[in-house]
């Protein structure tokens, strides 16, 4: 199956060039079709591409090139892709889940004007990720990476002539752009210290630039800002939970499954310059601990459910750093998968509730949902235990080994380990306040709405089974020795990917580059905690909103610091007061003074100095043809006249 | 020596006037009993043995009738036009090569001092070039003789007539890149020896390149089915409607004189030429004469065909005579031009030993 | 010192370009018919052309009479879009005396 | 071969002959149909001077192009603009602007002469001869690489497309541009359509 593997890269954009060029005159229907094949043909040609690369056995990444682009001396970059375990994971992840939320959009879609537009940005979304993680150098990953911002731009400002939407659209683009700039300078440091782009050349040069332990550290970081930004971290955050406002299943492909997790990926493949940063790396294990702990705090008071999802989102996001930072890729890619089933699902189900409330989402006006949508609320509440961190649902395993490895990491291990689990305190809460306020409790629809009120269609509910079943069992194939003496599947599918970069730390630094292996009893005393503190937060939360039926206050009943909560921590009013303001103050001052004053004063004056010659000689230009002729013969004659008697 | 050279070429072009001019006297004779075969009547008959002697007398007639000059046309304009069109006519016929090269009999070539003579005036290496050259100068005769005619039909005539000969030269000339692709040459001679083994109608490209040629051919000749110049019901006769006596006749001669022409082109560029089919008498001194028979009976046959086309087709309209011109044939030469260099370029070793 | 080409000395195609390009430059000034005055410059092309070629012979290096066929060439370009300008503005002016088409100036 | 070194001045001197008073003709005639014919007269027989020099491709070219295809469309506008009437020339009808021309006409042919005496006492070498058939072209910088082309015609195609490749095809891509624009330019409705 891999001679048709170009095909995966390819049908996306027949599909975005089919339905983006004739998106005025095609049927909804065909469409959709188009749209959705073209997302699950490549899914089963990656199936078929797994099976035929043996990828527990196979150590060499197949490297195919489509098109040659830039050749520029020794700069070479093609349009090349590099398949191995950790492309193919991700595509099996991006083209699964995708068709899953294809097949969702028909369903939520139907009926909106825009229906073959919106479907033509997904996959040119698909495109471009299927870029990002199959390239086989960083440049055409950075284009994949441009281009799912772009898409991201396009698909939440779909609705533009909401100005919510088109603002949240533009603040998601410029808050990646700062990232991107991170990104860009990390590839040309990249190049300039490394002397390639290609993952081959860097994973070969890298033995001979362990030493330079400071420039490694400069590089990670560069990459790391570009992370930040795309994957939705302290300090950048803050456009993911303004994001909600693109339509459902682009907060569940892009700002849950997906594009969110490329800083992760990026990391992943750039495991090597990562494991040798070591300052770096325990700036990301922080800034994904603090990320984790802060957005789930945010996400305790807000009242919107698909804000609390965004919140929950970053939050897990930082879980992954978490694990990044401690060395831990396994984990962090472990809880990739599993957060991309558990958050498509549970926003695919917001967005079912959305759309059977006519699009209201506001929880204080839902309640007592699960009489009218069976399947939604079982398959929401399978993600909400899974999430959590309830056994045997994946989230907790993948949570969990997070949590364990940090515990192992030295130094600040300990530390993280207790922010992070302080979060997951909050998000079994929150989640499952979520929970209850939506689907039990006292009804609180407006009843113009419950005369409608009905289960969604098939196109909807099939993908949330599906997920359902994968958020539920896609923990199982990898679990810790206390369970029927454990599963270690991912650890050994990644090892053809991780082990020669930490072969390669550890063989510098002489030390264990893998964080610290731990004895069954502290494994076990972990465990239990954790799950102590999950159902502490559920049952607190079953307090809250199950026994005392408390609903949140409106917008100004917030008092003191859930006040502060409610409104995220001010962060928004905060950036606006010390960054925004200032540069367009600063910006404001240097067009009066500097373009308008001085540039433009320096060309008008010119012009004007022209303008005052040209009144002189304009008379000159008599507009008939044999004038100009006669002035060419006469200017002929002069030439020939100093030429021949000029003494030249 | 050099002198007997010059007389040798005076010689070999009087010769070619005189059989030209016969040629296309019989030619108009053969055109009236064929166009009687066809439409069921006989022929011109009176005159000699089978009407045989009826081109003789059309020629007195003409040069004895008194030379009309209608008034408020300019004179020199209308005296030149007609024979614009008659020199052109007779120069294409300067590089045409009829057969190989003839040994002379011993007291000939005794006499003249050199052993063989060359069927064929001037063979400059510009070749089929030089004939479109000339070829193309012979619109202006057209176009004079409608613009200084001082006559609104003839002007009419004129300018279609033009308009049709310069739009119908570039799929000509297109199709003949053809030829030059397959053979490799501009010379008309060395055009036929590449057709030594297979004729270029028997290649693919050679047979559209054929077809495209045919077709541009009756345009170009201003024949029918594409005789808009002077179509009857439109425009009386078109640009000779002003003309009259022995200036008609110049131009009438021009017409079957570049009929003539484009036969011998077309057996040339496609039909072999003067080869001799499967190499028979390869090496005989008899070879160059039954070359140059086997040529005339292909100059034979196009010639009849053109007057077979002129009275079984109807006439085209003129946008349809436009849109076949450039929307059909030009679109198709240029594919035929690629089809050809790929031909050329991967088939040529190969189909250029066949039959030989 | 002289230079022959077929047995003509140099300087007579020289002489003869000169000639035929004051012709152009006579005919530029003085006619006003603007498809005159493009026949006009079309003569000192061609007479440009003479000189390329002359010295091509006398050089004994074929590149200028393949600069004379690219002349030929933008000739034919020229000619093409000049004469579509001259109808045009026939169709607009009903004049094609250049005099008469002076909209730019001061 | 025949030595036909006597006859070519002759040749020579009645070819220009006709070459410069076709061209003034073309100027000083009041028709402009005249004109043009009389420029197809000059070029026919620019053409017999080329030919005369041994240069048989550009002379063919010459007809082709110039006598056969630019002056046929010369001719073709002058018919389609019919201008009979428009022969009164306003310049000749001003005798210091036309003195002025004439005059500035004169120098400037004087000047391009005696520039030509110029170069003449100033050219050190002297190459006397009829150019060779055979032409040598390189194809690469290597040694074998050479292409031995016999004939004029070969030669300058040799030259065009190995030498002149780039500027060849430039020159095919402006007769592109320049058919779409004479077409688009010409048209009858361009104007009242924007």
């Amino acid at each position: 199956m891999l001679e048709y593997f170009p095909l995966v890269v390819l049908l996306p954009l027949i599909g975005f060039l089919v339905n983006g060029i004739h998106y005025r005159k095609m049927p909804n229907t065909a469409a959709a079709i188009i749209g959705t094949s073209a997302v699950l043909i490549p899914f089963f040609i990656t199936l078929g591409s797994l099976t035929a690369y043996h990828p527990m056995s196979n150590n060499a990444p197949h490297l195919f090139t489509l098109l040659p682009w830039i050749h520029a001396g020794a700069f070479q970059v093609d349009f090349a892709y590099q398949v191995d375990q950790l492309s193919l994971y991700m595509t099996l992840i991006i083209t699964g889940i995708g068709s899953l939320i294809h097949i969702y959009s028909a369903g939520y879609m139907h009926g909106d004007g825009g229906f073959n537009r919106f479907f033509a940005y997904l996959n040119l979304f698909i495109f471009s990720m299927l870029n990002l993680v199959l390239a086989d150098n960083l440049v055409l990953m950075f284009l994949g990476w441009e281009g799912v911002g772009v898409c991201s731009y396009l698909l939440i400002g779909f609705d533009y002539h909401k100005t919510s939407a088109a603002n949240a659209g533009m603040k998601a683009f410029i808050t990646n752009r700062i990232g991107d700039v991170g990104f860009a300078v990390g590839i040309i440091l990249t190049y300039w210290y490394l002397g390639s782009v290609k993952y081959v050349d860097i994973m070969a040069a890298m033995p001979a630039a362990i030493p330079f332990k400071e420039i490694i550290n400069y590089v990670a970081l560069a990459f790391f800002i570009g992370a930040i930004g795309k994957s939705a971290q302290i300090p950048l955050y803050v456009w993911l939970p303004d994001a909600m406002a693109g339509p459902t299943p682009v907060s569940a492909l892009i700002h849950a499954a997906t594009m969110v997790t490329a800083g992760v990926f990026m990391i992943a493949r750039l495991n090597p310059i990562f494991l040798a940063a070591d300052i770096t790396s325990n700036y990301i294990a922080i800034t994904g601990a603090v990320t984790a702990f802060f957005a789930a705090t945010i996400g305790l008071f807000q009242t919107d459910i698909k804000k609390v999802l965004a919140y929950s989102t970053v939050s897990q996001l930082g879980y992954m750093f978490l694990a990044m930072g401690v060395g831990a890729y396994e984990a962090g890619m472990f809880h990739l998968m599993t957060h991309a089933f558990f958050k498509a699902l549970m926003f695919l189900g917001s967005g079912s509730v959305i759309h059977a409330m006519h699009h209201e989402q506001d929880m204080r006006n839902m309640g007592n949902l699960k009489g009218y949508m069976k399947i939604t609320w079982i398959t929401f509440m399978i993600g909400t235990l899974a999430i959590s961190g309830i056994p045997p649902f994946s989230g907790f395993f993948s949570k969990d080994l997070i949590l364990e490895k940090a515990f192992g990491h030295h130094g600040i291990g300990h530390v993280i380990w207790a922010i992070g689990l302080a979060g997951a305190f909050c998000t079994a809460f929150y989640m499952f306040r979520l929970v209850f306020l939506t689907f039990y409790g006292k009804e609180r629809i407006d009843h113009h709405v419950k005369e409608h009120l009905h289960e969604s269609p098939w196109t909807i509910t099939l993908p949330l089974v599906i997920l359902a079943i994968g958020a539920a069992g896609a923990g199982l194939i990898q679990m810790p020795h206390l369970f029927f003496g454990g599963t270690h599947f991912l650890t050994d599918y990644f090892k053809p990917i991780f082990a020669p970069g930490r072969e390669i730390v550890e063989g510098a630094w002489k030390i264990t580059a893998e964080p610290h292996h731990m004895s069954e009893s502290t494994e076990l005393i972990l465990l239990v905690v954790s799950i102590c503190v999950a159902l502490t937060g559920i049952i607190l939360s079953y307090f809250v909103f199950q026994i005392k039926q408390s609903v949140p206050p409106s917008d100004e009943g917030f008092k003191g610091f859930p006040k502060v909560v409610y409104n995220k921590y001010y962060v928004d009013e905060i950036y606006e007061a010390t960054i925004i303001k200032p540069l367009i103050r600063m910006s404001d001052w240097l067009s009066a003074s500097v373009d308008k004053a001085l540039i433009d004063g320096l060309v008008v004056g010119v012009g004007k100095f022209f303008m005052h010659i040209s009144e002189i000689f304009r008379k000159i230009q008599t507009g008939i043809v044999g004038d100009y002729a006669l002035s060419i013969v006469i200017g002929t004659i002069a030439i020939l006249v100093v030429l021949l008697y000029g003494g030249f | 020596m050099d002198w007997m050279l010059i007389l040798v070429w005076a010689l070999k072009s009087a010769l070619l006037f005189f059989i030209i001019i016969t040629g296309c006297a019989y030619y108009t004779l053969a055109e009236r009993v064929v166009a009687g075969f066809i439409q069921d009547r006989r022929g011109p008959n009176r005159a000699g043995p089978l009407g045989l002697f009826q081109p003789l007398a059309d020629g007195i007639k003409f040069l004895t009738k008194e030379e009309v000059f209608p008034v408020n046309v300019n004179k020199a304009m209308y005296l030149i036009a007609p024979a614009i069109s008659i020199v052109c006519a007779i120069m294409a016929w300067s590089i045409i090569p009829f057969g190989g090269t003839i040994p002379l009999p011993p007291v000939l070539a005794n006499a003249v001092g050199f052993p063989t003579i060359d069927l064929q005036v001037a063979n400059p290496n510009t070749g089929i070039l030089f004939m479109f050259a000339i070829s193309s100068l012979s619109v202006y005769g057209i176009i004079l003789a409608g613009w200084s005619s001082n006559n609104k039909y003839s002007l009419m005539g004129g300018i279609r007539s033009t308009a049709q000969m310069i739009s119908y030269e570039l799929p000509l000339g297109l199709s003949v890149v053809i030829v030059i692709l397959l053979s490799g040459s501009l010379k008309l001679t060395e055009i036929n020896d590449a057709q030594k083994g297979l004729w270029f109608i028997f290649t693919l490209p050679g047979l559209i390149a054929f077809f495209i040629f045919s077709v541009a051919m009756f345009a170009e000749t201003n024949r029918l089915p594409f005789d808009l110049a002077e179509a009857e019901s439109e425009l009386v006769v078109g640009f000779h409607t002003e003309y009259g006596a022995f200036k008609f006749a110049l131009f009438f001669i021009a017409e079957y004189m570049n009929m003539i022409t484009m036969s011998c082109v077309v057996s040339l560029l496609f039909f072999g030429g003067y080869n001799v089919p499967f190499g028979i008498l390869e090496g005989s001194e008899l070879q160059p004469l039954v070359g140059l028979a086997f040529f005339i009976g292909k100059v034979l046959f196009f010639a009849f065909l053109f007057m077979w086309v002129r009275w079984t087709l109807p006439r085209f309209r003129y946008d349809q005579l436009m849109v076949l011109g450039w929307k059909k044939l030009i679109p198709w030469c240029l594919f035929n031009i690629v089809l050809a260099s790929t031909y050329v370029v991967y088939w040529g070793k190969y189909w250029k030993g066949i039959f030989n | 010192m002289q230079t022959y080409i077929s047995g003509i000395p140099l300087n007579y195609y020289l002489s003869l370009a000169g000639i035929l390009f004051s012709i152009g430059v006579l005919g530029v000034l003085t006619r006003r018919n603007a498809v005159i005055i493009f026949m006009a410059v079309e003569l000192m092309l061609n007479s440009v052309n003479l000189v390329f070629i002359a010295f091509s012979k006398v050089l004994s290096i074929i590149n200028g009479e393949v600069i004379v066929f690219f002349v030929m060439a933008i000739a034919a370009a020229e000619a093409g879009v000049g004469l579509a300008i001259v109808i045009a503005i026939h169709r607009q002016k009903k004049t094609s005396n250049v005099d008469e088409i002076n909209l730019l100036k001061w | 071969m025949l030595n036909l070194t006597e006859i070519q001045p002759i040749l020579f001197m009645i070819l220009s002959a006709v070459t410069v008073g076709s061209a003034l003709l073309v100027v000083l005639n009041k028709n402009p149909v005249a004109s043009a014919i009389f420029l197809v007269l000059t070029f026919f027989s620019l053409a017999g001077i080329y030919a005369l020099m041994n240069a048989i491709f550009i002379a063919t070219m010459q007809v082709l192009v110039y006598a056969g295809a630019i002056m046929v469309l010369v001719v073709f506008v002058l018919m389609l603009l019919n201008l009979r009437e428009e022969t009164h020339q306003e310049i000749w009808s001003n005798p210091t602007k036309k003195t002025v021309i004439v005059l500035i006409v004169i120098a400037y042919s004087f000047l391009l002469l005696v520039s030509l005496k110029a170069t003449k006492d100033s050219d050190p070498t002297v190459i006397t001869n009829i150019t060779s058939p055979n032409y040598e072209y390189k194809l690469s910088d290597s040694a074998e690489s050479k292409v031995t082309v016999t004939g004029n015609t070969a030669a300058v195609g040799a030259s065009t497309f190995i030498d002149y490749l780039l500027p060849f095809e430039i020159i095919s891509i402006l007769l592109l541009v320049a058919v779409i624009g004479a077409v688009i330019i010409a048209k009858k409705d361009a104007v009242k359509k924007g």
